[in-house]
């Protein structure tokens, strides 16, 4: 009873959780861009890589993390371009597609840091986003621990978040890019270019999953390691379609899978076996999904080719 | 596999190596001779393309049903464990006995974990397979890392590792003396074997058009009397099943026993040898080979030609690319493919079906 | 005071006046893989009229209209508006340029509401039409009351707020009509506005067709129906094969001109029936329960029973309780309560599966989503619902050779059109996706056919031939529920016809003495013993 | 010179393959060491050398046999996890040498296994935080006398560490609380770096990561929070100077080099051949500055106990 009290009046647990959900929720919701246009992204663990590799890179050369950010977010747009045209152009199966990138971005990031770097990875110098202490919040005893001091990127998680719940349901973009993904004959002939709109919403995904594992390299670290994302693409895909493709949704299950990974960090010294206790965060989601969440209904053409006959 | 795309993958690729400054035309020439160069080269590349096909097969019965079953990999390390563990106990038993024993153990538990569970959560709660199954797959891995790290199924000793499975559970290596000292092993010829089976089990028989069915249009299968939860388990439970065997087969026939590394790689790679082969079974298993040879070509290709074995990663993306965007070439040909219903994308979003 | 709807269109009224609006179409040509769709089409449309375009399916009605919206480019020919020649990009040039075009596939998103669907594309645009607003933030409550001024002033109210899946056919219809004139159309073409729609929606949208004419707005209007064609329009010009073939006053043609005109040959537009001793009954349904997907309940007791030889129809207004009925006696719907007999035997609580096994055949109201497997070839389509029976399988094995062979023959028995077999189900049109439906389901001699809706957006050429296959079926001695909007088809071929109103079966009488008005005043409730006898 | 660089030139014929485990080169483990030893012998000695990454388990194999059938002199395996394939390969090419590293095989007159006491360096290591854990007056140093260590996954190589780690805290300061945490991985360092935080959360104001490249994020955790960590395997200082106030060192660079010389004057030493602080096979980084002499002098006196085996830390964790 005690031992439970200890791990959950620890602020560090929220806080950790914090930490994890940041790079999940961020890819989830470009996910979630790119499929409410219609285009299925299974590439985000690539596009994270990439931006992770290539935020290194330009931080190291310019030493300035936040050039480093706006390359890997510039990277992760270009790679996300690269599943956008086969899928949007040439009608291929926008999963394959996906699946090449990241095999492809695996090795390519990989092959990179060892030429360019070697064996021992990348320069020690290479400069870090900076840690944002929030004014008065941070003071405040409990939640300050929780939110008051984090990552920038954190607080840039959330920004996106409420942004991207916004323009989606708020704005004249966001309604034109759910008709896309819903029925893009229909919003074709209300004259609106599906092609151009499936564009944005995949390249907006991809400049987020970038950011994601700009997070993961100049945010938690300064340094780029092989497969650092470690599958978090992959969660985000599952969060994304956990979170019923909405931005809200999807960063609430970023946070239930970011408090499930803390929890078990947490319960580490518990003297259960550390793999055993590993499972937690896989668990819990799957009781989540089939317990309280059920059917989720994805946007009607997602994943369709779309040809305009012409 | 369009021939031209891979044509196309290794061009850019070598490309790419010429501007890394190694010279393409020697690594490719490794890659061949590694791949195919000697008797054991080739029969590594087939051992290497054995569970490539179990696995691929799985995965494409799924997406024939409009199921995408992203979790193999568990499902493979779960029919190991199985295979595993009774080929090391009742090492009396005779081989007729012991390997379908440890074979079916193997299936069974990948059936269980890959189709199942995850079947029933889709079938009755809704719960998309896409999760399910990826969160299974972690659960598993980690299970396995469970068992031979001071777990149940360590051998005793210093080494994290199970017993090696009892000779009576081995499948015995085809040929010995002509691809000597390969990987090869019976595992081949059960693989062959599924081909067949999944081939005709989806296109001569009653179960296999309900399948294919309920994949293309739920709705209408269900307004012709078919029972759309149960195909929906019977699906994930069969890809469990093929998924499991390759876990099964690789044990029994390579590597003998658990080591404490549970990343074959396998049940991602056999996501794309299934969607390469548009889900069609002669097609998987050139699709494997393929994916096989340039696997074990890769590592030649390290030791003769010095190139990193990142590269062929990356060529294998572009590869992969290339197939994928196989329109490219037929782009002049306003002639539109029709939507192939097992896309893959139309699966993941739950749907079979394009709307007309 | 803020610019109304009303205003806008007096404001565009005028505007009419100046200069004419007026289409021309010259030699359209549209051909695609494998067919020509369009041959040399030539039409001429007034302005303040309405001009009807008949045709058979497949004529290329449809292809026509999506050159006219920009959906197709014209392989060749031209487009004029006033006189001057129109080259539509896109569909977006076509509505700057005035066209509004409500679909034959409602191009309608039904997980949005009927404000977003009719804003969508506009938001940017600012006129009278259109109250300002944001070129960024789309504000739901200015779109929806816009919307909700715009539909009162033309006289068809629509609830901005509702989710267009909830909505009704004809109420679909009403947004799309609304959703053309809210970008200011000044010509207005309905694809086969009525395929869909009750009798009374009939008449609405007539109302509708006449006033935006006075307004100055021409409509091209496309049916099957020949009738309507002479309620509604003043000039009709025939399309046969991808050609127009005739265009004529509506005034100089008769039906039976305007068939032969479509088909090609003489066509009975009124199916006789010849006497059928009925049996005893073969369905029994007695006070019945179901609750509609949203679990409010649908159908309220209904009791009526089908007999051997004879086809029951169901009238309706759309929504009160068909599919629910239908569904529940096929076994799709879980039954509340009540219980349904098929041939003295407890079928309530069966699965559809068991129940097809029992004879219960199905032609199913949507014909692409629930009838057919698009992707599937023909012959496989054809299997669908007996594959674990011969000819098509032996103890689960497919017998290929065997189902093919069956399958020729259904096709040429039923005229699918093209007879090719291995054609997959979604490359035909929809009268012929019909008949492959109807082939399967009567070719298995069944006990009972439910069939809702089974002539729905036919040309008269089919609707000819299903209705003789139904009759023929009713003549071998088989039952046949029949349930349609269509009041017409129901009193040429129902024995008995039952009415069903807000989930209950108001009344059952025998066709001879029913007349169109009766039927009519029992849908909409108003139902008394005496106006029957009257 | 010109005797020298003769020999080296006939050493040239002379070819070391080495295969490292699916870890790769870039593990900040042994596979990098290995290499770096295998580079440095190049240096000395001008023999030729090549290295195969494995991709999967399956490599093993065939990777080890296709150096054997080139005709390569020594094979060098890298970690046990290529146990039974050294075995099986050991057995088919009896000509050829093979050397695994952090495995134990015996029995075959061709395989060298090349095993690290690394509970001695843990143990040192160990000590020197329990004392640093006393320093009240170190800014770094909280006085709630909590260690923080994280095991990568629950194996030999890695337990020996933390074993012989917790037994030098002990041995100098007995009220001291270590808090153990497993990673599950050896490359995530995102996840490293909050199972760090969660230590220091604890009060930890020692790290002790052994866990490969996840370790990283565990130092930069340090870092931010400004505790110290330990470095392991090679010294780690340059990952952040003021924070790695030592490394745990495991000389496989010099067991390899060691190694591939014997081999090359042929008294290669078949079965086990332990590293230990004696021969230089394993040890600790120079401590930073922050590390008082007293501190350093009192680690220092325990070197001897350790060589005569007075002290004998446990190797696994119990
Ligand atoms: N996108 C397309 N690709 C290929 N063929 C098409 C396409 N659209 C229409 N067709 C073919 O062109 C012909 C005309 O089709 P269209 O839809 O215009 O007929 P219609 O007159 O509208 O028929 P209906 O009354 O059934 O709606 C048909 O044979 C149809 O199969
Ligand atoms: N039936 C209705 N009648 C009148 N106003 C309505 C109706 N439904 C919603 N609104 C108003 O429209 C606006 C948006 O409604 P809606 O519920 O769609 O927002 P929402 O989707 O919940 O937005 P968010 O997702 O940001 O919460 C609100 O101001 C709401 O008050
Ligand atoms: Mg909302
Ligand atoms: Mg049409």
């Amino acid at each position: 009873m005690n031992f439970w009290m200890q791990i959950f009046a620890n602020p560090e647990l929220y806080a950790a959780t914090l930490a994890m959900a940041t790079p999940i929720a961020l890819a989830a919701v470009g996910g979630t861009f790119s499929e409410r246009t219609g285009v299925v992204n299974i590439a985000m663990e690539g596009i994270m890589l990439v931006g992770a590799f290539f935020g290194v890179m330009v931080a190291a050369a310019t030493h300035s993390a936040w050039l480093g950010m706006f390359g890997g977010v510039i990277a992760g747009g270009l790679m996300a371009l690269a599943l956008a045209w086969p899928a949007i152009r040439l009608q291929s199966d926008q999963v394959i597609v996906g699946m090449a990138l990241n095999v492809f971005a695996g090795g390519l990031t990989a092959f990179l840091l060892n030429t360019v770097y070697g064996y021992n990875g990348t320069p020690t110098s290479t400069p870090s986003l900076p840690i944002v202490t929030l004014p008065w919040i941070s003071h405040i005893p409990f939640i300050g621990q929780v939110i008051g001091q984090h990552d920038v990127v954190v607080y840039l998680m959330f920004l996106f978040v409420i942004l991207g719940h916004f323009t989606l349901f708020h704005t004249n973009l966001g309604l034109r890019m759910r008709a896309v993904g819903e029925h893009p004959e229909a919003a074709e002939t209300v004259g609106i270019s599906v092609v151009k709109i499936r564009y944005l919403g995949v390249t907006i995904g991809g400049m987020l999953s970038g950011l994601a594992g700009v997070y993961l390299s100049l945010g938690m670290l300064s340094s780029f390691e092989v497969n650092m994302t470690n599958g978090r693409g992959f969660i985000a895909l599952a969060a994304m379609i956990f979170g019923k493709w909405t931005p809200f949704g999807a960063f609430g299950a970023a946070l239930l899978f970011g408090f499930a990974t803390a929890l078990s960090i947490a319960l580490q010294g518990s003297g259960v076996s550390a793999n055993l206790v590993g499972i937690l965060p896989y668990a819990l989601t799957i009781v989540a999904l089939t317990g309280l969440i059920g059917r989720s209904r994805p946007p009607a053409a997602d994943g369709l080719p779309y040809v305009a006959t012409k | 596999m369009p021939l031209y795309a891979v044509l196309t993958g290794l061009i850019l690729g070598g490309v790419i190596m010429a501007i890394a400054k190694y010279n393409p035309f020697a690594a490719y020439a490794a890659l061949f001779s590694g791949a195919f160069g000697s008797p054991t080269a080739i029969g590594n590349t087939l051992a290497g393309a054995v569970p490539l096909i179990l696995a691929g097969l799985g995965i494409a019965v799924a997406f024939r049903t409009g199921l995408f079953n992203i979790g193999a990999e568990g499902q493979y390390w779960v029919g190991a464990m199985a295979a595993v563990w009774v080929g090391y106990h009742f090492p009396t038993m005779p081989w007729i006995v012991h390997v379908p024993l440890a074979l079916g153990a193997a299936m069974l538990a990948g059936g269980i974990w890959g189709g199942v569970i995850p079947g029933l959560a889709k079938a009755f709660v809704g719960a998309h397979e896409v999760i399910t199954t990826m969160m299974m797959s972690y659960i598993a891995i980690l299970i396995a890392h469970f068992m031979v790290e001071n777990g149940p199924m360590m051998a005793p000793g210093y080494v994290p590792q199970s017993p090696t499975v009892a000779a009576s559970a081995t499948l015995p290596p085809i040929l010995p003396a002509v691809f000597l000292n390969s990987n090869l092993s019976d595992a081949f010829f059960i693989a062959v074997a599924a081909i067949v089976v999944v081939h005709i089990v989806l296109f001569h028989t009653t179960l296999g058009y309900k399948l294919r069915a309920v994949g293309f249009n739920a709705r209408a299968a269900r307004y012709a009397g078919m029972n759309v939860p149960l195909y929906t388990v019977l699906a994930l439970g069969v890809s469990g099943v093929l998924a499991g065997l390759a876990g099964g087969v690789q044990m029994l026939g390579v590597d003998l026993q658990l080591t404490d590394t549970f990343q074959s790689g396998y049940g991602y790679t056999a996501i794309v040898v299934a969607l390469l082969a548009r889900n069609n079974p002669i097609g998987i298993f050139f699709a494997s080979v393929f994916f096989a040879a340039l696997s074990a070509g890769s590592q030649i290709m390290q030791i003769n030609a010095g190139v990193s074995a990142n590269m062929t990663d990356v060529i294998t993306g572009i590869i992969i690319f290339f197939v994928a965007t196989d329109r490219l070439y037929g782009y002049w040909s306003q002639k539109m493919r029709p939507r192939r219903p097992s896309s893959a994308a139309a699966i993941i979003s739950g749907k079979g079906e394009s709307p007309q | 005071m803020t610019p109304t709807g009303r205003d806008h269109l007096i404001f565009r009224a005028r505007e009419e006046m100046s200069c004419l609006a007026l289409l021309e179409i010259r030699g359209l040509c549209k051909s695609f893989a494998h067919v020509v769709a369009n041959a040399d089409v030539y039409l001429d449309v007034e302005a303040g009229t309405t001009h009807a375009i008949l045709g058979e399916n497949g004529a290329g009605k449809s292809t026509l209209i999506k050159m006219i919206s920009g959906l197709y480019r014209p392989d060749s020919g031209e487009i004029a508006l006033d006189g001057a020649v129109q080259h539509f990009a896109s569909p977006r040039d076509a509505i700057l340029a005035g066209i509004g075009v409500v679909h034959q596939h409602f191009m309608l998103i039904p997980a949005m509401t009927v404000a977003e669907n009719i804003v969508l594309g506009t938001e940017r645009q600012r006129d009278a039409a259109t109250p300002r607003q944001s070129r960024l933030l789309f504000n739901r409550k200015r779109a929806a009351v816009s919307v909700q001024e715009l539909s009162e002033s033309l006289g068809l109210p629509i609830d901005p707020w509702a989710k267009v899946e909830t909505l009704s056919v004809g109420m679909q219809q009403r947004v799309e009509i609304v959703k053309a004139l809210y970008r200011r159309a000044r010509v207005l073409i309905l694809d086969e506005p009525t395929a869909v729609l009750t009798p009374q929606e009939t008449e609405e949208l007539f109302a509708v067709i006449r006033k935006l004419n006075q307004d100055g707005i021409p409509v091209i209007f496309i049916s099957h129906k020949l009738d309507e064609v002479r309620a509604v329009a003043s000039t009709v010009t025939v399309m046969r094969a991808g050609k127009t073939v005739r265009t004529a006053p509506v005034a100089d043609a008769t039906a039976a001109q305007l068939a032969n005109w479509m088909v090609g040959r003489d066509v009975i537009l009124q199916s006789r029936k010849e006497e059928v001793a009925v049996g005893d009954s073969v369905l029994e349904v007695k006070n019945l329960r179901a609750s509609d997907d949203r679990k409010t309940e649908k159908v309220r007791g209904v009791s009526f029973s089908v007999r051997r030889g004879e086809i029951f129809g169901v009238a309706g207004i759309d929504g009160n309780g068909q599919t629910e009925l239908v569904e529940a006696i096929v076994g799709l719907r879980k039954v509340n309560g009540g219980s349904v007999h098929l041939l003295d035997r407890d079928i309530g609580h069966m699965s559809v599966g068991e129940r097809i096994a029992r004879g219960i055949a199905y032609v199913p109201q949507d014909r692409q989503q629930d009838g057919l497997i698009l992707s599937f070839s023909i012959a496989e389509n054809l299997q669908l619902r007996e594959v674990s029976k011969a000819p098509f399988s032996r103890r689960g094995w497919l017998t290929r050779a065997a189902a093919r062979k069956r399958a020729q023959q259904l096709v040429e028995e039923f005229d699918v059109r093209p007879p090719v077999i291995d054609a997959s189900a979604g490359s035909l049109s929809g009268g012929n996706q019909q008949k492959v439906i109807l082939a399967r389901e009567m070719s298995r001699n069944p006990e009972l056919l439910v069939a809702v809706q089974p002539t729905r957006g036919l040309d008269v050429g089919a609707i000819e031939g299903i209705h003789r296959y139904l009759l023929q079926l009713r003549a071998e001695g088989r039952s046949i529920l029949l349930v349609s909007l269509e009041l017409d088809e129901i009193l040429s071929l129902a024995d008995r016809i039952g009415v069903m109103h807000a989930g209950e079966m108001v009344v059952v009488m025998d066709n001879q003495n029913v007349t169109r008005e009766s039927l009519g005043l029992a849908m909409t409730g108003k139902w008394s013993e005496k106006e029957a006898i009257s | 010179p010109g005797a020298s660089a003769l020999a080296k030139s006939s050493n040239a014929n002379f070819k070391v393959g080495l295969v490292t485990d699916i870890g790769g080169l870039n593990d900040h483990s042994f596979n990098h060491l290995a290499y770096v030893g295998l580079e440095a012998a190049k240096a000395k000695y001008g023999v030729t050398v090549s290295v195969v990454q494995s991709h999967q388990s399956s490599d093993y194999f065939p990777n080890l046999s296709t150096y054997a059938q080139q005709g390569y002199n020594l094979v060098i395996a890298v970690g046990f996890l290529m146990d039974s394939a050294v075995q099986k390969v050991a057995k088919e090419y009896p000509k050829t040498k093979f050397m695994i590293i952090d495995d134990a095989i015996t029995g075959h007159p061709n395989v060298m296994s090349a095993l690290f006491d690394t509970q001695q360096c843990g143990y040192l290591v160990g000590v020197m935080s329990g004392l640093m854990n006393e320093q009240k007056h170190i800014p770094q140093i909280n006085g709630k006398n909590v260690i923080g260590l994280i095991g990568g996954m629950n194996i030999p190589p890695v337990t020996s560490y933390m074993a012989g780690f917790i037994a030098g805290v002990h041995k100098v300061n007995p009220k001291a609380k270590v808090l153990i945490d497993w990673t599950n991985s050896f490359t995530d360092p995102g996840l490293g770096k909050e199972d760090a935080l969660s230590l220091i959360s604890k009060g930890a104001d020692i790290i002790f990561p052994v866990a490969g490249g996840t370790g990283d994020g565990a130092i930069a955790a340090a870092k931010q929070k400004n505790v110290f960590a330990i470095g392991v395997d090679a010294n780690q200082n340059y990952l952040a100077p003021k924070t790695v106030m030592t490394s745990a060192l495991k000389g496989v660079n010099i067991a390899t080099e060691i190694a591939i010389g014997d081999a090359l004057h042929n008294h290669f030493k078949a079965g086990l051949n332990f590293f230990d602080l004696k021969n230089k096979g394993v040890g600790f980084a120079p401590p930073i500055a922050a590390v008082p002499k007293s501190v350093l002098k009192k680690v220092d006196s325990f070197i001897p106990l350790l060589n005569s085996g007075k002290i004998n830390p446990p190797s696994s964790l119990s």
